[in-house]
């Protein structure tokens, strides 16, 4: 493994992109950063611009309004990175499946890497898709 | 003011063009009123009764017409005061309220894109919730959707 | 002929040649001028090399050259010649062409012949002469209010003129000379303590410190960008600098209080002009502003009364011209080729004139005091001079070191956004890429000429410029502390190319993507922009600010404008006699015959 | 000239997509435009093949925070078409699940606002005492978030009674945190500067946008439908309504923060009040009618109303969350604020998009029915992620 | 003057590109870890910052579509060499008191400014509106804090009898001739000004405001990826712990490398910086008018008192 991809693996930092998702995901993945289960021992930090972010955390249905930005964020975010997909809308549909404005899944539009099912996931959970994502890396 | 107060002053002005008079309990009223008398009838309602707007709703029904209903309450009462009125579905067109009352103008945006109900003299017909290059006509509540 | 006579009349005849030239044959007067201007060049260095022989008639010695003229005379020479070849595309479709290069000669052989002359009348003479030369050359430009701003002008530093006519007289009457070279005043009287105010008067005029300051941002706005890059932005600099410095060293001797007052003077030139340019939304006031601002740091050199400080003053006004006029050549090629100089207007001219920017930048960066740029030397030398004052037990350096240092700070602040509203940021309706495009080679020289003189005036400032140019006039001096220019631009070369080594490591030039700006994920409409003019609101409505802020706009520290409300209210009493009834003009006119009866009958 | 600062869709200061333009002069907002609909999952399509227990599970998602008040306002117009009660100790288990949920909406918020000022201390702080509540919250139903509680004629669950006194002694260990914030926030001198005299909405704008909640009750609005329109059993239970007349920032906190000692309140006595007893009527259908249910969410009065043919799936489903009429009043509470401000403003209604935007219409009349109950979406979901896991290689 | 020169380089290399951003690294993690423990939190690895900076070496650079490329480029370069030349004065001056050159504490001064501004001109160039508002928000910055810190910083020159070489202050503040500037009235005074400044010249929260992360997504950096952002992100790093070094050697006497002084010298340069951390998290943001109005108000009049009492000789 070369030392890029080892770097990556030791400082994955995250910006979180909610494609119409009822917010109980995103709650859950902030609570990751809190004192109980504190992502920053991984040195994962939620970021405020994908300019900056190595993963992309998606949440929710991919509603229509969404789609075209969610795909020029991914598209702004510098490789490599990855995308995750949290919480059952974003894995198919959920309890939104066939809803007139979510056409299509998220990993219809971005190229998903990981998934982490649960409505919402507990962040117990997210960190085990995340771990389980670093070593994914870690492999390649 | 208490209810019954109210339910006189309502009835004082409106009692004979008030097409139904419906109490489903002590608490909720449900009243029908022709379409002309909307506007007069939310000005009276907001202004001299100090009621607030909740919402509105609209409804497609198998009749053929489309019922919007406009709910009310009066702040600290436990009453919810729904006004109904019918619109035709072959030429869907309300006054708008947004001059009324602020909190009328997203609504009758919302209704607009999703029943294709025209509210003439709103200031802002843009889409609220549907993106902006979705179809024209086609309105998702609509029962032929 | 005598080379001093023939250094001021030859342009002084080309300009009258310029005048009859016939309003077509623009190739004729633009070599004259070019010519012209190039032969005072040639004869400022040849002066510089060896100072000329005065020219005497009779006893009196009318002109005279000494090492502090020379270098004078160079650097008139030098942004003469040099702000010619720019005025060549820049002025190419003026109206008033003619007008132009006429009065741009006799500028220069008026200024040739300030710092030539060694009696206080030709002073005057040649001084008032610039006065009419500078109408002139504002009546050049485009704009509705070039005659207001050169009616302002002409009355500022033509009002001055008369000031300076009394100060002389003053100085008459206490020395009965007026060759410079004899007189050697102290501050004693109070006529001499007028001369000086007098004099003084003059010089703050003609250089632009507060409170004569209010006629360049006028003039900036209106007279065409080469008469204010020759004028106020180095000329005007020159000579009045120039004057102060005879003053401080020849003519007079300066006692303390003075000192004191030329540096509260100078403190308050720096922070009040900084502080407007600050909120400025046109391009060229902006950078008058700053004209006036820097003028600050030459009278705080002045005065600490010590050769460190005179060095220090002298060094930032050459420093100050050349980055000075850097700023305004720029300033002119960008408002030549966007077509405006509205700050809100401009943006992201950066990509499509590089030289210009670059030079602007450069030019951006010495007047702000980043090291190495020459700005950062000259100010640092001051700051000499003021930690000299330290040693002589005068504890008030302080407040100068820190008011001159803040002043700093404050010019970056409307540099950055100066650079921003003009070159980086989203680029405004009508900056095109088809339309915008950098200026000709004739005008691009002068400008990169100024900036690699302002990298290399700062890198090699002792060695070079210190030495050769500033010292023979001052006297070898003791500095406290060498800045060494040398090793710490090395180092920070070196520190650049260590983060090019880290950019190598990242490959970033291999990873390089283009995509559209992240605003949200939001695509913004074009029009939807950041101007960059209101950055500094925050700051005009901080409370003790907000004052002096409504102050300044309603004019109420412009000297003319302020002059003008006390005539206009005199007249206004006076007019209240006019009451159109013939008894009271008949009272009025027997009153006067009364009184002059009385008048004459007292005699 | 105007510039634009946008803020979203993608923003820090938002966990949802949003988009505000913010139209500034300098620093200084001259004019918002709100543009919303991001998040908008207008889901009738497949609704219409909701029974009115699903929709019950479908309203809980139309928000995360506040997602047992739109059950709770469900359940209320549900048992309005039916004319029905649920049965007294089931009325004190909603009730106490709304309010611990309204504890953790407010400490969620209270942390989020305290990372937007830039006090990320505050934020850890809060959320590591949120978890208090979420534990609660786990024991009772089974989940952290979305709790699956209620359904018309009473609630899926019951307390146990042997984990009452553990959850009494979890929400006393609550009132010490809330004093720490009380402390914190509310006598900060910078939080002050920050927030006093910002954004505010008077009380004729207050009652002209029609806000409800916490933006109204800090703007001298005093409306709660706990104790305008009791429901569940909130008439039996002692508590305040706090009301602020400042109607800034900072009082939009205050409102919150002080709040939470109510709904300490209400939870103590409701456990206390509780008798044994059944849970669920087992209501079997809904007749024909219309229905009207009210509940007061952390963020205000949330608005449900359904209209039932007599079949098994609602005819008209309408709600109005709170955050709908919340955020529009923004509108007015931003202008000629500073873009620091602005932020801070646009976060203190505690909006949430996902409500706003939710607009559920379940309709009963085609019949593309797709059964999937949550159980076996999560299944779904599982599956998919182990063939997915394989098809990476990951075991 | 071979040799000399040599010196210099080896120094600038050695120390300002080397060791600066070591130790920066490890103040960082400091900084951090302490944010952690405050917050309950277990914070990150001692490696942390070094894998961060080496993970943004290895990303690709996006660079946004009409922006000025080179400029935008070049930016975060300025900052890194101007915070390692005065990183590299400040530690051979604390190595060799004796070298130095008069007025040093000028040029460190103006170099100081010279990061925030290569900041600025990147978000400026990276035409961004919301680049472009952080970058005035942190010039504005700049024009607050640079009087009141300019008044503090001449307070140690007074006390020591207006040397403006830092050699001299350090030399002047040994501990059995005059003592630390630091242990004077209008020394604490100045010093408590000093942290302020230091504070928003990292912009740290209360003064974070330039790259208000929940306002305008970090601002300046909110186009950077990438190595350009990683050399931002080691000047920053580099600054947090050049600044402390500077403050300790203004008005704490310097650092000492024999014995048990080694010690000390870095505790008090760890007071500085867990000073600033302790601030970042005790404190919400305030806003830019607030921040300005801080500075010009209570900051330089305290600026101001230290001055009078200094030159009275408290």
């Amino acid at each position: 493994m070369n030392l890029k991809m080892k770097a990556l693996t030791k400082s994955p930092w995250v910006y979180h992109l909610s494609t119409g998702s009822c917010n109980n995901c995103d709650i859950e993945i902030l609570d990751c950063l809190t004192p109980r289960f504190d992502l920053e021992r991984f040195g994962i930090q939620l970021v405020g611009s994908p300019r900056h972010a190595d993963a992309l955390l998606v949440t929710g249905n991919m509603t229509l309004k969404s789609m075209p930005r969610a795909l020029e964020v991914y598209n702004q975010m510098p490789k490599p990175g990855v995308v995750i997909a949290i919480g059952t809308c974003s894995l198919g549909h959920g309890i939104f499946d066939g809803s007139y404005i979510c056409p299509k899944t998220v990993d219809e539009v971005l190229p998903v890497d990981i998934y982490i099912p649960g409505c919402p996931p507990k962040p117990e959970a997210i960190i085990a898709g995340v771990a389980k994502l670093l070593n994914k890396l870690a492999g390649k | 003011m208490k209810w019954p107060d109210i339910e006189k002053k309502i009835k004082e002005k409106f009692g004979k063009q008030i097409l139904k008079w419906a109490e489903h309990n002590e608490r909720r009223i449900y009243a029908d009123i022709p379409l002309p008398l909307l506007k007069e009838f939310v000005q009276f309602l907001l202004g001299p009764l100090k009621g607030r707007f909740i919402i509105a709703s609209g409804v497609d029904t198998p009749r053929g017409v489309i019922e919007i209903l406009y709910h009310f309450d009066f702040y600290q009462l436990p009453q919810v005061f729904s006004l109904r009125v019918m619109v035709d579905k072959k030429n869907p067109k309300v006054e708008s309220l947004a001059g009324v009352s602020k909190a009328i103008e997203w609504i009758e945006r919302e209704i607009h894109e999703l029943l294709g109900i025209e509210f003439t003299g709103h200031p802002d017909m843009r889409h609220l919730i549907l993106p902006d290059d979705w179809p024209e006509g086609n309105y998702p509540l609509r029962r032929d959707q | 002929m005598n080379p001093i006579l023939f250094s001021i009349g030859l342009p002084v005849v080309l300009g009258c040649l310029c005048w009859m030239v016939s309003g077509r044959n623009r190739w004729l007067r633009e070599s004259l001028t070019i010519a012209g201007s190039l032969a005072l060049f040639v004869i400022g260095i040849r002066f510089f090399i060896s100072i000329p022989a005065p020219v005497l008639w009779g006893q009196v010695t009318l002109f005279s050259l000494d090492a502090l003229g020379s270098m004078m005379l160079l650097a008139c020479g030098f942004f003469g010649f040099l702000i010619a070849l720019y005025s060549i595309p820049v002025m190419r479709d003026a109206e008033m062409r003619s007008a132009y290069y006429s009065a741009f000669l006799w500028t220069l052989g008026a200024a040739f012949g300030v710092i030539l002359s060694n009696h206080l009348l030709l002073l005057l003479f040649f001084w008032g002469m610039l006065a009419v030369t500078l109408y002139m050359l504002i009546l050049c430009g485009k704009s509705q209010t070039a005659s207001e701003s050169a009616r302002k002008a002409l009355i500022i530093v033509g009002g001055s003129d008369g000031i300076l006519l009394l100060g002389i007289f003053c100085i008459y009457a206490l020395t009965s000379t007026f060759e410079m070279h004899l007189i050697r005043l102290p501050l004693d009287g109070g006529l001499a303590i007028l001369g000086f105010v007098c004099l003084g008067i003059a010089a703050f005029a003609k250089a632009g410190a507060i409170p004569f300051h209010t006629w360049i941002p006028d003039m900036a706005s209106s007279a065409p960008v080469p008469g204010t890059a020759l004028m106020p932005a180095s000329l005007d600099k020159l000579l009045g600098i120039y004057l102060l410095m005879r003053m401080a060293t020849r003519l007079f001797i300066l006692t303390p209080v003075f000192n004191t007052a030329l540096l509260i003077l100078g403190t308050v030139t720096i922070l009040a002009a900084v502080m407007r340019a600050l909120v400025q939304h046109d391009l060229k006031r902006l950078l008058a502003y700053h004209a006036v601002s820097q003028v600050g740091y030459m009278i705080v050199g002045i005065g600490t009364g010590n050769p460190i400080g005179f060095a220090g003053a002298l060094f930032h006004m050459l420093n100050n011209t050349i980055y000075k006029t850097g700023l305004f050549l720029a300033g002119g090629a960008v408002e030549s080729q966007a077509g405006t100089s509205d700050l809100d207007k401009l943006g992201g001219i950066g990509r499509l004139m590089p030289w210009t920017f670059v030079t602007f930048l450069v030019s951006a960066f010495a007047i702000s005091g980043v090291p190495p740029m020459n700005g950062f030397v000259s100010k640092w030398i001051i700051y000499q001079g003021l930690f000299e004052m330290n040693r002589s037990g005068n504890s008030l350096w302080i407040i100068w070191l820190a008011a001159a240092m803040f002043g700093s700070g404050l010019t970056l602040a409307s540099f950055m956004k100066l650079t921003h509203a003009i070159f980086l940021g989203t680029p405004g309706r009508d900056i095109q890429p088809g339309r915008v495009k950098e200026i000709g080679l004739l005008a691009r020289i002068p400008m990169i000429v100024l900036a690699v003189l302002s990298i290399g005036f700062g890198i090699f400032a002792y060695g070079g410029p210190m030495r050769h140019l500033i010292l023979p006039s001052i006297g070898e001096v003791d500095y406290p502390g060498i800045w060494s220019p040398g090793y710490a631009t090395l180092m920070v070369l070196l520190g650049l190319v260590a983060g090019l080594l880290i950019y190598g490591i990242g490959r970033s030039n291999q990873n390089l993507r283009e995509q559209d700006s992240f605003i949200g994920g939001e695509k913004l409409p074009v029009e939807n922009r950041v101007t960059g003019t209101g950055f500094y609101e925050t700051i005009q409505s901080l409370p003790g600010l907000r004052f002096f802020y409504r102050k300044a706009e309603t004019r109420s520290f412009d000297i003319y404008v302020q002059g003008s409300r006390l005539v206009a209210a005199i007249t206004r009493v006076l007019r209240k006699s006019h009451t159109g009834v013939l008894t009271f003009y008949l009272v009025w006119a027997i009153a006067g015959l009364v009184l002059l009866l009385v008048w004459l009958m007292g005699r | 000239m105007s510039e634009i600062i946008p803020i979203g869709p993608y923003h820090p200061l938002q966990e949802e997509p949003e988009f505000f333009k913010l139209h500034v002069e300098g620093e200084r907002v001259t004019k918002l435009d709100i543009e919303i609909g991001y998040n908008h999952r207008g889901i009738e399509k497949l609704a219409e093949s909701k029974s009115w227990d699903q929709v019950v599970f479908l309203v809980e998602r139309i928000c995360g925070i506040c997602s047992t008040s739109h059950p709770a306002a469900s359940v209320n117009a549900m048992e309005d078409a039916a004319g029905i009660n649920a049965p007294e100790r089931a009325q004190f288990i909603r009730m106490i699940v709304c309010e611990l949920e309204r504890i953790h909406s407010h400490l969620l918020w209270l942390g989020l606002a305290g990372h937007f000022i830039g006090y990320n201390t505050v934020w850890m702080w809060s959320w590591k005492y949120r978890e208090i509540v979420c534990d609660v919250l786990e024991k009772i139903s089974g989940n952290r978030q979305s709790y699956a509680m209620f359904k018309a004629g009473g609630v899926r669950r019951d307390i146990l009674d042997e984990d009452i006194p553990w959850i009494r002694s979890s929400v006393d260990k609550l009132i010490p945190a809330l004093d720490l914030f009380k402390g914190a926030v509310m006598d900060d001198p910078v939080i002050h500067a920050r927030t006093k005299g910002i954004g505010i909405l008077t009380e004729e704008m207050a009652k002209a946008y029609c806000v409800v909640g916490p933006t109204a009750r800090a703007s001298n609005v005093a409306i709660d439908v706990r104790r305008d329109d009791p429901y569940f059993l909130y008439d039996q239970v002692d508590f305040d309504v706090i009301v602020l007349g400042g109607g800034d920032v900072f009082d939009k906190a205050a409102v919150r923060i002080l709040e939470m000692y109510e709904s300490v309140k209400i939870i103590k006595q409701s456990l206390d009040l509780m008798k044994p007893g059944i849970v669920d009527l087992h209501i079997k259908e809904i007749p024909p009618g219309e229905g009207i249910g009210r509940a007061e969410a952390p963020r205000g009065e949330v608005y449900h109303y359904c209209l039932s043919d007599g079949s098994n799936f609602p005819a008209r489903y309408k709600v109005r969350a709170p955050s709908y009429v919340n955020i529009f009043s923004n509108e007015v509470a931003c202008i000629g604020q500073q873009v620091a401000d602005a932020a801070l403003v646009l976060a203190a209604v505690d909006p949430c998009y996902c409500c706003t935007e939710r607009l559920i219409v379940v309709d009963n009349d085609t019949n593309k029915t797709r059964e999937i109950k949550g159980n076996a979406l999560i299944q779904l979901s599982h599956q998919r992620t182990e063939e997915i896991k394989k098809s990476l290689g990951i075991s | 003057m071979e040799s000399l020169t040599l010196k210099y380089f080896g120094y600038f290399i050695g120390i300002g590109c080397i060791l600066t951003p070591l130790a920066g690294m490890l103040a960082s993690w400091v900084d951090r870890k302490v944010t952690a423990r405050v917050q309950w939190r277990v914070g990150p690895p001692l490696l942390q910052p070094f894998w961060d900076f080496v993970k943004l070496l290895g990303k690709e650079t996006v660079v946004p579509r009409g922006s000025a490329r080179t400029v935008f480029l070049m930016a975060p370069l300025l900052g890194f060499s101007a915070v390692a030349l005065v990183s590299t004065i400040l530690w051979s001056t604390i190595v060799h008191p004796e070298t130095g050159f008069v007025g040093d504490l000028i040029v460190v001064l103006y170099l100081l400014m010279i990061p925030s501004m290569a900041v600025i001109l990147g978000g400026f160039a990276s035409k961004n509106p919301i680049a472009s508002l952080g970058a005035s928000r942190e010039m504005k910055l700049i024009l607050g804090y640079e009087l009141p810190f300019i008044l503090a910083c001449l307070v140690a020159v007074i006390h020591t009898e207006g040397s403006i070489r830092l050699g001299e202050i350090i030399i002047y503040q040994n501990p059995e001739t005059y003592g630390p500037v630091g242990a004077k009235l209008s020394g604490i005074l100045a010093i408590i000004v000093c942290v302020m400044v230091v504070q928003a010249k990292l912009t740290c929260v209360p003064f974070d405001i330039p790259e208000a992360e929940t306002e305008i997504m970090s601002g300046p950096f909110v186009e950077y990826s990438g190595p350009p952002l990683a050399v931002y992100k080691l000047t920053r790093m580099m600054m947090l712990i050049t600044l402390p070094v500077f403050l300790v050697i203004l008005f704490l006497g310097g650092m000492h490398f024999q014995g048990w002084a080694i010690l000390w010298s870095i505790l008090k340069v760890l007071l500085f910086l867990v000073l600033v951390t302790l601030i970042r998290n005790t404190n919400p943001r305030v806003r830019i008018d607030q921040a300005v109005r801080f500075f010009w108000g209570p900051m330089t009049v305290i600026a101001v008192a230290a001055v009078i009492l200094a030159l009275t000789g408290n």
